[in-house]
Formats: C-alpha cells, structure tokens, sequence
C-alpha cells in the first residue's frame, strides 16, 4: 500500500498513524510536509492525522484546511483515492468541505479522553471490510470538538444513503443519549463521502493496535485499507 | 548611561524584593550606583526563586549521585542512563503563585515551562504528570481553580501531543488561599545526543529561538517569591499565557536543529527570562556574555531594556550556535514559523553587558551575579512532638463497612477519573498503565522497556513529623513504581513550603530534606532534578509542608508488570509487610473520626527495601500480576480499590485478634504491598515471604459482588464504586470553564 | 485603519457553549438570561488607507478563513 | 430584550489566535492585514423590561462568568 501521511503544524498523531499502518501493511507510509503542493506519485491512501494543527486557533482545522497540499487531496479524492481524516483530519476534512457538516465542542464543554465503543454501520467499504456487520469494538476517543452536526438535510441525506461509517454505543451496541459521548447528532462518530472513498472520524483506530496498549479493535481498519491496497 | 533613568530610591529597591543589606552587598559589588535594569537583573538573580537563597544551603545535603545517573540537579531537567543508549531526562517545577490568581493560564504556562526544560535536553516529551492540591471543597473558589488548572494542564499537554498519565490531586483547608500546581515532564533521549546549558567558545553568536517577547509577566519571579496578602486578587499582574501551538513548533524545530550538529549549549527561558538564561549560560561556560537588545524580537512597541530583561513570555529559547551553522539553522525555525535572532554574542570578559540603541543599559560581573547571591542558613525549630496514638484509645464511631463506604467518597480519596480523563493519557500509544493505577507505565518505543512514573507526598504527615513525613513521600514513590514491576531508579522533587523566615516553616523544610535525603540513600534513588517553591502562605497561614516526589523506575520487559485489578473469583489476597494497626494521621482518624493528629507511622526504610524488593521479584519471575501497594486508607482502601477495579467482591478472613478491627483495617502501616494470585501461587508466595524474613498475611478471598468484613453488613462493590466515582463529577457538576 | 469583524452562528445552529453558559448563568443566580448565543469577533489592523479596500479584503478574509460560512454569519464594520 | 456583550483580551496579553490568524491570512494571499486581536461576542436574550436592570444583571454576569476579568475587557451593549 502507497499511504502518506500529511503533517502540520500542530499534528501530533502522525506518529501513532504511521505506526499503524505500518503494522498492517509492512510499509512505513510517506510523510508529507503540509506545504508541499503534491502527493508522492502513486498515492492510494492519504491520512490526515490527529493533533491540534495550528492549535486549533480560530475554529479545529480550519487553517489547516487552507493549506497548500489540500488542493492535491482535493484532487486524489475526486479521483477517487482512499483519503482517511482522524479526529483533526476529520475536522480539516469539514472544513475543506470533502464531507459535510461540522464538528462543535463536546455538548460537556470538556476535553474528554477515554474508552469508547463504537458501532461498525457498513463492511462494503475498504476501511471497514475486515469487520463484522454491527460489529461493536472498542477504542478510544481524546478530543474537546466532536460534536458532529450539519443541517437537517445533510443529516437526512448521510442516513438515507448509509454514509454513516460509525456510531458511539454500548458494549452491545445499542446506541442511546447515554452512549453519546459529545452530544453529535444520531450519536455519529464518523461519516462517509457520497463515494464511500472518503471517511472522517473521531476515535483513535490507531491507538488501539497492541494487546498490551488497550487492545487491537484499531487493527481491522488499517488491515481493510492493507489488504485492499495489497489487491 | 541613561540620563533620564529613574533614580534608585530605597522605596523602588524594596520594590525589587532586595532587601538593604542584599542592596548594600550589591552595591559593593559594581562600586557604583546601577541602572535600573541593573536593579531589575539582580532583582531577578537574586530572588528566592532563581538563586534559592534559603534553600540552597540545605539541598546540599540530598543524594543525587548513582551509577545510572548521567546529569544530576544543575542543569534544565536531570538524566540517567536506562541502557541500550536511551537516557530519560525529567523534572518537575511549580506554578503555584499564578495559577491562583488565573487558573487556566497559571496551568498552562506550568506544563510549557517543564516541558521546555526537558526537551532543552535533547528529550522528546513521552510523559506528563501533576500534583496539585487545592483548598477546602467549601472554600468559594474551589471549584472555579480545579476547573480552570485542569482544564489548563489538560489544554496544553494535549495540544502539545504529550500523554499526561498521572498524577495527584488533594484538598486541604491550609491551601485555600495558596495552591499548589507541581508539574512533572519526562522525555527520551539518546545518552550521547544530551544538550546542556554551559555556553563555549569566544565570540559564539547566541540566538533568540521561539515566541516573541511581550510584557508578559514581568516579575512574575519576584511575585513568586513574595508572601501572598489579602490584596493579590487585587494585583492583577500581567498574566502570562501559554501557546501550546508555538511549544510544539519550538519542540520539533529544536530537536530537528539538534541532529545537524550546530548547537553549542541551548537553555529555555523560564523564570526571569532572558535575564536568568543568558547569565546561567554564560556563568557556566565561564565566559562573558553580550547582548543587543535592538535585536530581540518584539511584540510590543517601545519595550524598554528592563521590560526586555524581565519579560517572562513563554515558549522562547536562547542557544549558542556553532557560527558556520548560523544559516542552516535559521532555514529550520523559519521552515517552523519561529523567530531566530542572533542577539548577541559571548565574550571572554565575564561580564554580563546589555547594549540598547547604543548605549550600555547593564555591565555586570556575570559569576557574581550566581555565586556572589545571598545565602541564608534561616534559623530552624523542629515542629512540636505529635504524640503517638494508641489505637486502643479510638472507638469506630461508625461499623468498617460504613467507614469504608465513606472514606472512599472522600474529596482526597475519591477516583480523579473527572480530572484524568481530561487529560489525553493514550497518546502516542505506549501508555501501558493509564492513570488509575499505582504508577505510569509507560513502553519506550516499540519495547520491550518501559518506564513507571508517579508523584507522590502526605503533606499530613510531613506537618506532624517532617522527617518521617520527608521519608514517607520518597518510600511511596518507591513503592508505587515497586508495584507495578519497576525498578526505581531516580527522582525530582518539588518542595513547597510557607514563608522561610519563619523558624517552624524554615524547620519543616530542614526536616523534610533530613528525611528525603535518607531515603535516598536508603533506596539508592537519588535527586536528579527539583524545584522549591517558598512563601506558600496567605495571610500569614502557611499550606502544609508538601514536598511532591516525582519518581522514575526501570521496566525492563513491561509485558512483567502488575495492576491493581482483582482478576478472577477464587484468588487468593494477601499483604506483604507488618500491620500494626497505626491510627495516628490516618485518613481513617481525620475523616471518619474527625481528629486530624498523632505522630505519622514510622518509615524503617530498611524494611521498606526489603519488603518492595520482594514484590518486584514476584513481579518481575511473573509469579504475581495483581499488586496494590497500601497507603491512605490502609488495607481495607486498598483492598476496595482492587475489587472495584476488577468488578469482584472479596471476603475478608477474620480478623486478627490483637488489634482493633479499625486499625487493622485503616490504620496506615508503611512498606506494605497487597497482592492477589491463585491460592497455590500464594500458599508459594508465603513459603518464600518466610524463607526470606518478609512479613505475609493472607486477608480473604475474591468471589462475589461485595466486600465482606467478618460480622458486618456486605458492601456492594456497585455502591461503592458508585460513591467513590461520583463525589468529583458531582461536586463540580455546573462549572464551567471559560478561558 | 481598524476594522471589526464579528462572525455569529446562523439561526438554528446549535450552539452548546451558550446553552451551557445560560445554565451556568441561571445556577449563579444571574436572573432573568433567556437565551445565549456565543460568536466571534476580530478586531483588526489594516495598512489600507481606502476603507472601501479594507471593506474588500475582509469580505475575502471572512469568505476564505474567519467564517465557517456553511454555519456562521459575519458582519464587517470598518471603524477607523 | 436583546444584548450584546463583547470580550476582548487587554492590550498586552498573547493572543496565540489572533497570531495564527494573522500568519494564515497572509498566507491565503490576504494583504494589508497587519494585526489581528480575537475575542467573543454573546448574543443575549433577557426578561427584562428594564435597559438598567438588564444592563446591571449582564455587568454582574460578566464579571462573574463571560470575562475572565484578570487578562480580559468587556462591553456590554443593549439592543432592544
Ligand atoms: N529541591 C531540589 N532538589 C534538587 N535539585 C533542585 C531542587 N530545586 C532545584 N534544583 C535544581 O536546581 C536547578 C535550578 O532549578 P530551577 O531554577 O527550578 O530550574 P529552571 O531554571 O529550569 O527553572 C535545576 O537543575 C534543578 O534541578
Ligand atoms: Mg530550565
């Protein structure tokens, strides 16, 4: 797999990230320096990881989002290109319009970090195949502006074509206000783009790839994105 | 020099914090009258905080020398050796004074400035910890400091991108007026890639790196130092304000500009600034430094050398640099966003001389300003003897069951969950042990090694007998990293005491050190790095004598640790160590009873070597995974503590005849470790306890959903639990805060 | 020159900081609050000498960066 | 009744926002932009029927929660 992962200012999972896929894939992913105008030729994968680039002033990725490589990825995901946003990258990916909707501070107004379970909603994308439908894993979330919401018709338009990636829930995988832990709109955690090639979500996958770190529910989505690159 | 200079009065040198003779020792000095900025530089030199007049004298005395420690106290952060060529440098500073008056920034500013110390080393940032204590939960501004200082601690330390993964935090009466923000940073780094402060070579450039410099708290060192009044709400100094963005910038940039083999010697700035850094620099190195102000980074107009000299902005660097890098080394701060400006140089005179539009604002002998500081051997009284308390003479006011339900919804006992988990303890994955447990464990990049990390003091006991208090808070550092399978290796401390002209205070801190310095050796876990923090008081009522520990040990396999959670129905629990039954300033006496007295227990520091080294070996041959080590609350909190972690009850086997229930119970016995495993690996267990002299005793079994005390009313572990997690979130359930 | 921009959330936006500043507002006894909405203002320098150029530049500034226009309004006001 | 109330930082103290502001809208191409200062606007709606009362119960809401009074100003203007 040809994954690269875009670094600014402020990024600070770029590490966690590029661990995991490399784990998955026995492949260290290119770091990319957000000033750069182009992806390394061959891209499949782009990630754009956790952190708080340039502090979250203003509003969480919304600088970030005006960088110079985000016309590239612009482009990739047009093409149709995997492009990945973790918790920050989530946030840039809203702000640079490749998913709709945006992310609020938590409805507690805290910074929260702690073990979440999180509800598989469709296995037919690449970032997901490797989990069971409705599957229930566990990860962790570590963020203050989660909560996901849009208008009422974007909203209706992600549930009604299935663009919901994942939902907050319990261990069995019921979802309730209970489960919600930052007040998003149908408990959603991450969201798809129309073309399922481009997903945003909160939880740290990547946090959770090592039985003796918490655990490995991370692992499944960094080997789906493996194994279909590998294809 | 300045012609229009303000003229230096008596009242204007008070001021400054100098008290006259200090003046006149400086006046001898330079042999003339100095200029303001003068006066603001030597204000600043001369302070407690940055020449540690009263302290100095009896720091002296502390270990701080090991085989494994490469840097020891004298340099931005102290360093040992954990092998394979990685070394850990830590320390742990306060930020007491400020975060009282703005809580958020007061935090904030206190997590940059130790995270800066340590990666000024050449360390990357892999942990993050905190003591805090704070004021009676009754007191009106509790709550608004608890909300602001975590939010603070967490909103740097998060944004940085380092996992903060423990702490303390306590609430006491004594720190109403006076709180106390202690944080600790730890980082990795290569044994042989360690920068340090001493600047080399005549005619270096030396370079202003980071942030630029405002009229940011301005004397924030000398406010530091200065017993706080009524008033300081009233102060309002200019309060400083952390920009983590800028921090993590100024981290990547240096460590980048530390592989290209350009930096000579590099020191942040801290306390006092450019003043403190470039002094400290040049003293080291035995060499002069000059500066030029003109070319200092501005983010106000028309700042004044003293305002220069004094500034405290944060997120700033000085370096001297190799002058043939002088290019490759501005491409990597500008490619950051930082500034770099060479803004002066050093000189081979040893003075001290600060150049502003031309003129000489400051020519100071620059070892002088270090070695020539005050230093006082403060006169000291030993505290008035606390009786020891027989337990015979306290009666349970209420049954075991209801005291123990009780004592674990406590503000000092209760889970901090509300505050960790504000904190992103999981980033970077390789938090192996996150808060909650007894230490931090965490991985050293992909393994197998691992570091354990804790802050630990029992400012109780340190007020009652400031020796055995001084001993007490390094053995359960100790312990704590003991008991999760760590081999403890060294130390920080962050010493906070009242006003140190003040012959009880002044003894609680001679005490104090008598006692760290004991168990240092003791347990060969020497001082690397620390901190003082004096005149704690308002109103003239000093905080509890508090010397936070900052511990550090080796794993070196972390897949061989221990955790409190009782695993399975079945297992056997079972303490390592005497109990004795010892009620004196127990948690159990003060909450439950209402009497906050007695002499502390005693720390045989012999027994606490022999007992915790014990429990590492049972660790360490995977013989034991579930450990718990005993402190406030004695067993029966310890052992609630356990169950409720591994969601199981636990029945205790009668209890032993010839102590009081209570005090078996409660009472606060050191060097004591509860473990859990199969009944045959602890019928093992107890044969080698006896082959090897360490006292063992079984206490019951896990099964079940309660806590069982022979004779008494079951205590669900739901309940429980349901108390000991719901006392914060409940108390501070309507706060916001709002930075 | 100086300017202001100040950047609201549309009608019907949620807004949970100020429904939490109105709770904590009506728990510290601060009567009579019934509805909070927070925004954001910038106060900014400008080396334009032309307001109407200024005027320009910060619809720019706003349209590209200062709002979220997908959920914000602003507003500019050239002070000086 | 309708109010607004501004906070905005005291002359001097950082403002890491304004200053990553600043640096992102000249990178966007934004000219002439030469300082930038962020603060916050709440957009209140009160019982009263008072101006005086409302402006006193906001005074005291400021300087109880909406500022942070130790490295913060306020204004608060009614509207309506
Ligand atoms: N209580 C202490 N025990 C041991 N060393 C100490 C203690 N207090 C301060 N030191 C050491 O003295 C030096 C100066 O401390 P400090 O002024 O706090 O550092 P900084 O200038 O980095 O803020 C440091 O090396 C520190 O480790
Ligand atoms: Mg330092």
């Amino acid at each position: 797999m040809k994954a690269a992962v875009v670094t600014f200012p402020g990024s600070n999972r770029e590490r966690d990230i590029a661990r995991a896929l490399k784990h998955a894939s026995g492949v260290a992913p290119a770091m990319v320096w957000h000033a750069e105008t182009d992806l390394p030729a061959g891209t499949d994968l782009v990630v754009l990881p956790g952190g708080f680039s340039y502090g979250d002033y203003l509003r969480c990725g919304a600088i970030a989002a005006r960088s110079n490589i985000m016309a590239a990825v612009q482009a990739h995901a047009a093409r149709g290109g995997l492009v990945l946003g973790v918790c920050n990258g989530f946030q840039i990916l809203c702000e640079a319009q490749l998913l709709p909707g945006v992310l609020m501070r938590n409805d507690r107004l805290r910074f929260m970090c702690k073990r979440q379970n999180l509800r598989v909603e469709r296995t037919d994308t690449a970032f997901t195949h490797r989990y069971a439908q409705g599957q229930v894993i566990d990860v962790c979330i570590a963020h203050g502006e989660g909560n996901w919401t849009a208008d009422a018709d974007a909203v209706a338009r992600i549930e009604d074509k299935g663009l919901v990636a994942f939902r907050y829930c319990d261990a069995n995988g019921v979802v309730s206000p209970e489960t919600n832990c930052n007040g998003s709109v149908n408990s959603i955690a991450g969201i798809y783009s129309e073309k399922r090639n481009v997903l945003g979500m909160m939880p740290h996958p990547e946090n959770l790839i090592d039985a003796l770190v918490g655990g490995t529910d991370g692992r499944g989505l960094f080997e789906s994105l493996a194994s279909r690159m590998a294809a | 020099m300045t012609a229009t200079a303000p003229r230096i009065t008596p009242e204007l040198v008070a001021e400054h914090g100098l008290k006259p003779d200090e003046y006149a020792r400086f006046l001898e000095l330079i042999g003339r009258e100095p200029t303001i900025t003068e006066l603001g530089i030597v204000s600043a030199m001369w302070n407690e905080h940055c020449s540690y007049k009263s302290s100095r004298l009896h720091l002296k005395g502390l270990p701080t020398s090991a085989p494994w420690v490469i840097q020891g106290p004298g340099e931005n952060a102290g360093v040992i050796d954990i092998g394979d060529g990685d070394a850990i440098a830590f320390k742990m500073e306060s930020h007491n004074h400020p975060s009282y008056i703005e809580p958020y920034q007061g935090a904030t500013t206190g997590v940059g400035g130790i995270l800066r110390d340590v990666f000024t080393m050449g360390a990357r940032p892999i942990a993050a910890l905190n003591a805090l204590r704070f004021g009676s939960p009754d007191h009106p501004k509790t709550r608004h400091l608890v909300s602001g200082v975590v939010a603070g601690i967490g909103g740097y330390g998060n944004s940085f991108g380092v996992p903060t993964v423990g702490g303390s935090v306590g609430f006491h009466t004594r720190y109403d007026g006076n709180i106390l923000v202690n944080a600790m940073a730890v980082g990795l780094a290569k044994t042989d890639g360690i920068f340090y402060a001493a600047a080399a070579g005549v005619g270096n450039p030396i370079v202003y790196l980071g942030s630029k410099t405002g009229r940011d708290g301005i004397h924030g060192a000398t406010m530091a130092s200065a017993e706080f009044d009524a008033n300081s709400d009233e102060k309002r100094p200019t309060v400083q304000v952390g920009d983590p963005f800028a921090e993590k910038l100024l981290l990547e940039a240096c460590l980048e500009l530390m592989q290209t083999d350009s930096v000579i010697a590099i020191q942040d700035m801290g306390a006092a600034g450019l003043t403190c850094s470039a002094v400290e620099m040049g003293a080291k190195g035995n060499l002069g430094v000059e500066l030029i102000l003109d070319n200092v980074p501005c983010r106000e107009e028309g700042m004044s050398a003293y305002e220069m000299m004094l500034s405290e902005s944060q997120e700033r660097m000085l370096m001297v640099l190799k002058p043939e890098k002088r290019e490759e080394a501005e491409a990597i701060f500008r490619k950051w966003g930082l500034d770099f400006a060479v803004v002066g140089y050093t000189t081979d005179t040893l003075r001290f001389v600060v150049k502003h539009h031309g003129e000489t604002v400051a020519d100071l002998p620059i070892k002088e300003l270090g070695d020539e500081a005050p230093l006082y051997d403060r006169p000291h009284i030993s505290n008035a003897f606390q009786p020891t308390i027989d337990p015979a003479s306290v009666a349970a006011p209420v049954d075991n069951a209801t005291a123990l339900a009780r004592l674990l919804a406590t503000p000092d006992m209760c889970s901090k969950r509300w505050v960790w988990e504000q904190y992103d303890h999981l980033i970077l994955g390789n938090t192996v042990q996150k808060p909650g447990g007894d230490a931090a464990i965490v991985r050293i990049e992909d393994g197998p090694k691992g570091v354990a990390l804790t802050t630990d003091v029992t400012p109780r006991y340190c007020e009652a007998d400031p020796v055995q208090g001084g001993r007490q808070a390094v053995a359960e550092a100790w312990r704590n990293i003991t008991a999760v399978g760590g081999l403890p290796l060294a130390i920080t401390d962050n010493l906070n005491f009242g006003n140190p002209e003040k012959p009880d205070v002044m003894g609680q801190f001679v005490g104090c050190l008598k006692g760290i310095g004991e168990a240092c050796l003791a347990l060969d876990f020497p001082v690397v790095s620390g901190n003082v923090s004096l005149y704690n008081e308002t109103q003239g009522r000093s905080i509890l004598p508090t010397p936070t520990i900052g511990g550090v040990g080796l794993l070196d396999d972390v897949t061989l640790h221990a955790t409190v959670a009782l695993r399975q129905a079945g297992d056997v629990l079972a303490v390592i160590g005497d109990t004795t039954g010892w009620i004196g300033q127990s948690v159990y006496l003060r909450d439950i009873c209402g009497r906050e007295e007695g002499a502390p227990p005693p720390v045989d520091l012999a027994v606490e070597r022999r007992n915790g080294d014990f429990v590492r070996g049972l660790i360490r041959s995977g013989k034991v995974t579930t450990v718990h080590d005993c402190s406030d609350g004695g067993l029966a909190v310890a052992v609630a503590e356990m169950a409720m972690a591994g969601d199981i009850g636990v029945s205790f086997d009668t209890l032993p005849a010839d102590i009081p229930a209570h005090a078996f119970l409660f009472g606060e016995d050191q060097a004591r470790y509860v473990i859990a495993a199969d009944a045959a690996t602890i019928d093992a267990v107890a044969a080698e306890a006896k082959a090897a002299g360490v006292p063992f005793r079984k206490l019951g079994v896990a099964g079940g959903d309660a806590v069982n005390i022979p004779g008494e009313t079951p205590a669900k572990v739901a309940d429980l639990r349901n108390g000991h997690d719901n006392w914060l979130p409940n108390y501070m359930a309507g706060e916001i805060d709002h930075p | 020159m100086k300017a202001r921009v100040t950047v609201t959330l549309k009608t019907g936006v949620l807004d949970p900081q100020g429904k939490a500043i109105e709770g904590a507002l009506s728990s510290l006894g601060v009567e009579g609050v019934t509805g909070v909405r927070q925004g954001k203002v910038f106060d900014i320098e400008l080396a334009h000498t032309q307001p109407e150029a200024a005027q320009a530049a910060l619809k720019d500034a706003c349209e590209r960066l200062l709002a979220n226009t997908v959920i914000e309004n602003y507003r500019v006001e050239i002070l000086s």
